[in-house]
């Protein structure tokens, strides 16, 4: 058997090491996921200053105030999934890595998820108390963001992927991926509001577990197939 | 080491940059043992070709057969095969030297244990600068942290986009030497450069894109013109 | 006479053809238009509940409908150009996308002003015209992508790629913004109950359809005719600048 | 002939300007459309008339 055998990773050992360097890469990042959260919880608490404190209105507003901070934030953070590979040339190889592009782009949203999904799921409850909800919404709500922002991921990494090198490309995926957003943010929200308004909200986030299904099966063959035309 | 009977074969490979047509017809053979010069003036498209046969961009028209498979049927075996180093050293900044190159030959497929990485990189005279971030490091060091993969992989076909780049006189010497060990042991490699360098091997062939790039010809007959561009 | 339709998918030989043919289009939309006003305008007879304000619905809706059949034939186009890289096919794309956008602005303006004489508001979060404005908002993203693209080929893929996850999005989008509108609005305001269609109504509203169509066709056309021609000039421009090197 | 006078058929019962507005921005923008469109061809010298079309091929 020829050594060049022998050396084979096999592609759960490159699956790894992809997650790995990209959560280590995170974690000496750390200023990056910070400065998410404290956006978050800014964007979040202009709303009463803008809208007035009265507390059975902000009650009424505050799933759906929390939800919006949420998309924005996970917009905000979508650069960091491929343009800095995209600048340093890591990109390239990760695109001539033996693993189907599909996988590779299924682990990145992974890693993206877990720097900023999972922050932000754990502090929209938090925020969500600046709005009076009652326990079980804000269980509801965070558990929506939960499920949601992996949607959020993948979605916009359809929307990096098209856009990697374009002059004004940030400015550019919000628009291309904000109105594909707009059913998470619909059932995200109306889970709160079921929930407050003690409906349950039990259907909300089955068809929020659909959506996130659903995206995960296409949104990293889009992605893919985006990277492959913009590398090209 | 890479096996005798491996063939790189180009048939009529023609690129495309935006509406330029680079270049067209290109059809080579190449054998294992061969090292190979691309040539060409600035933007006739040497990056290009090297992309095309890494897979990284789609040939206007033509195919690129290695092993007797076209490889864009057997996508992950001839991923396999080949060692690309492109123009940007894929070195991110905050890993540390050790990290980036371990982390990149496994996501290549080519797992590598940490002494060997640590030899390699000794040997490139990274020695007291593998606990430093990459960030803090010189052009010239951070390329060689991206061609340390050459004396670590066992890959039979190298892509080799201008390693020369930003390496001083002792590196240059270096890799020519691991270069022309790769091919006498029966490897390929294709490269590109802008500086003379003299790399022993007994079976030398250039592709000169500039010979493949005929505009009057294109312009001449718009069946090239429409079939390629438009 | 057998007719080899394929040599028409080749840009040069599709030029001539849609230089011939757009103008008549033209033709036929005025006609159509003519004859569905006058239905519209003159035969319909006055709505007992909105009065002369529902003859707005001759325009509304078939821009409504224009809006979304151009979105899917747009998205049918631009991922045929990119899974089968036929070059036409996403030229067309290309042409049909300002044409569907302003048929939704259209649907949007006259939308909203039905809107204000029958629900005192000139804007109604109502799931349709909610929906209609995230197709808004799909369009200019197409449009904008493309334009922020200068390589003609990366452009054609990478539009193919967002009409493609647009179209599949449409449906998805169009469900959850119609249960959330009778979640929150509850049944007060339904448009879906459109006023009583009387047979006469009804055909005024698919004339105007159809002249729609056959403006969009001639609009098409001729602007695909443009995007040909100007990547063309491109094309054979940039051949004669080839660096004379050796 | 539905509308007794000229008048009645302007006044449109009352909503003239809804009416007359909305059909009015229609027909601007597809005159807009059509003219955006001709301006662009005769920049790029495609011939207007209806006559055959002799373009020399590419």
């Amino acid at each position: 058997m020829s050594p060049a055998i022998q050396n084979q990773s096999s592609s759960f050992a490159m699956a790894i090491a992809l997650l790995r360097r990209d959560l280590l890469l995170v974690y000496r990042r750390r200023s990056d996921s910070v400065t998410v959260l404290v956006f978050f919880s800014i964007v979040v608490s202009l709303f009463p200053l803008g809208v007035g404190a009265d507390p059975t209105m902000l009650r009424l507003i505050g799933g759906g105030v929390v939800w919006v901070a949420a998309l924005l934030s996970a917009m905000l953070s979508l650069p960091r999934l491929f343009s800095s590979d995209f600048a340093d040339g890591t990109l390239e190889q990760l695109v001539l890595s033996p693993q189907p592009l599909a996988l590779t782009v299924g682990i990145k949203c992974l890693a993206h998820w877990l720097a900023t999904g999972i922050p932000l799921a754990l502090m929209a409850p938090l925020l969500g108390l600046q709005f009076g909800l009652d326990s079980d919404a804000l269980w509801v709500l965070s558990l929506g963001v939960l499920m949601g922002t992996p949607i959020l991921s993948l979605i916009g990494a359809v929307g990096t992927a098209l856009t990697l090198g374009l002059r004004g490309g940030n400015l550019l995926v919000a628009l291309l991926v904000l109105p594909l957003n707009i059913p998470v943010l619909i059932l995200g929200a109306g889970a709160v509001d079921a929930a407050q308004s003690g409906l349950g909200a039990g259907a909300h986030l089955s068809l929020l577990g659909a959506l996130l299904i659903m995206t995960l099966i296409g949104a990293p063959f889009a992605a893919a197939s985006a990277l492959r035309i913009s590398l090209d | 080491m890479p096996k005798g009977t491996d063939l790189l074969q180009l048939n009529k490979l023609a690129c495309v940059k935006g509406e330029r047509l680079l270049f067209s017809g290109l059809s080579c053979e190449i054998p294992s043992g061969s090292l190979v010069r691309v040539t060409g003036a600035n933007g006739a498209g040497k990056t290009s070709l090297l992309r095309m046969i890494a897979g990284l961009s789609e040939p206007a028209a033509g195919e690129i057969v290695w092993k007797s498979q076209n490889t864009r049927l057997s996508r992950s075996e001839f991923l396999q095969d080949i060692l690309y180093l492109g123009h940007a050293s894929a070195i991110k900044d905050e890993l540390l030297p050790a990290e980036n190159l371990m982390a990149n030959c496994t996501i290549q497929g080519e797992a590598f244990s940490a002494p060997e990485v640590h030899a390699v990189l000794e040997e490139l005279g990274m020695g007291e600068r593998l606990d430093v971030e990459s960030l803090s490091l010189s052009a010239g060091q951070r390329r060689r942290i991206a061609l340390a993969r050459v004396w670590l992989t066992h890959r039979p076909l190298w892509l080799l986009d201008e390693p020369f780049n930003a390496l001083d006189v002792k590196s240059v010497e270096q890799l020519c030497l691991q270069i022309s060990y790769h091919v006498g042991e029966g490897g390929i490699c294709l490269y590109t450069t802008h500086q003379p360098v003299d790399i022993v091997s007994n079976r030398q062939l250039t592709i000169p894109l500039d010979a493949f790039c005929q505009p009057a010809k294109a312009q001449s007959d718009p069946s090239v013109l429409n079939g390629l561009i438009l | 006479m057998q007719v080899n339709w394929f040599k028409y998918a080749a840009p040069a030989n599709f030029f001539p053809l849609a230089g011939k043919i757009y103008p008549w289009f033209y033709v036929f939309a005025a006609l159509l238009a003519v004859a569905g006003m006058y239905i519209g305008f003159f035969v319909a007879p006055t709505d007992f509940q909105q009065g002369e304000a529902y003859r707005i619905i001759f325009i509304h809706v078939p821009a409504a409908w224009m809006s979304m059949f151009l979105y899917l034939v747009m998205a049918f186009y631009a991922s045929l150009g990119f899974i089968f890289n036929t070059r036409l096919s996403s030229m067309m794309a290309r042409a049909i996308a300002p044409t569907g956008a302003m048929f939704t602005f259209l649907a949007l303006w006259t939308g909203s002003m039905w809107g204000r004489p029958m629900w005192g508001a000139y804007w109604v979060w109502d799931a349709r015209l909610t929906s209609e404005l995230i197709l808004f908002f799909l369009y200019i993203g197409f449009m904008a992508l493309q334009a922020a693209i200068d390589d003609p080929r990366r452009g054609d893929k990478a539009g193919g790629v967002l009409a493609l996850v647009g179209a599949i999005n449409v449906p998805i989008i169009y469900f959850s913004v119609k249960w959330w509108n009778t979640l929150h609005q509850g049944s007060s305001i339904n448009l879906t109950r459109a006023p009583s269609m009387a047979s006469i109504m009804l055909w005024g509203m698919l004339l105007m359809a159809l002249s729609f169509w056959m403006y969009s066709i001639a609009v098409i056309l001729s602007r695909v005719q443009c995007v040909i021609a100007e990547r063309e000039r491109r094309a054979a421009w940039l051949q004669h600048i080839e660096p004379h090197t050796t | 002939m539905h509308w007794n006078s000229l008048e009645a058929f302007f006044a449109m019962g009352g909503y003239a300007f809804f009416v007359w507005s909305s059909l009015g921005v229609t027909l601007i923008a597809m005159v807009l459309e059509i003219w955006i469109l001709q301006s662009q061809r005769k920049q790029l010298k495609l011939p207007r008339s209806t006559v055959s079309q002799d373009h020399g091929n590419v």
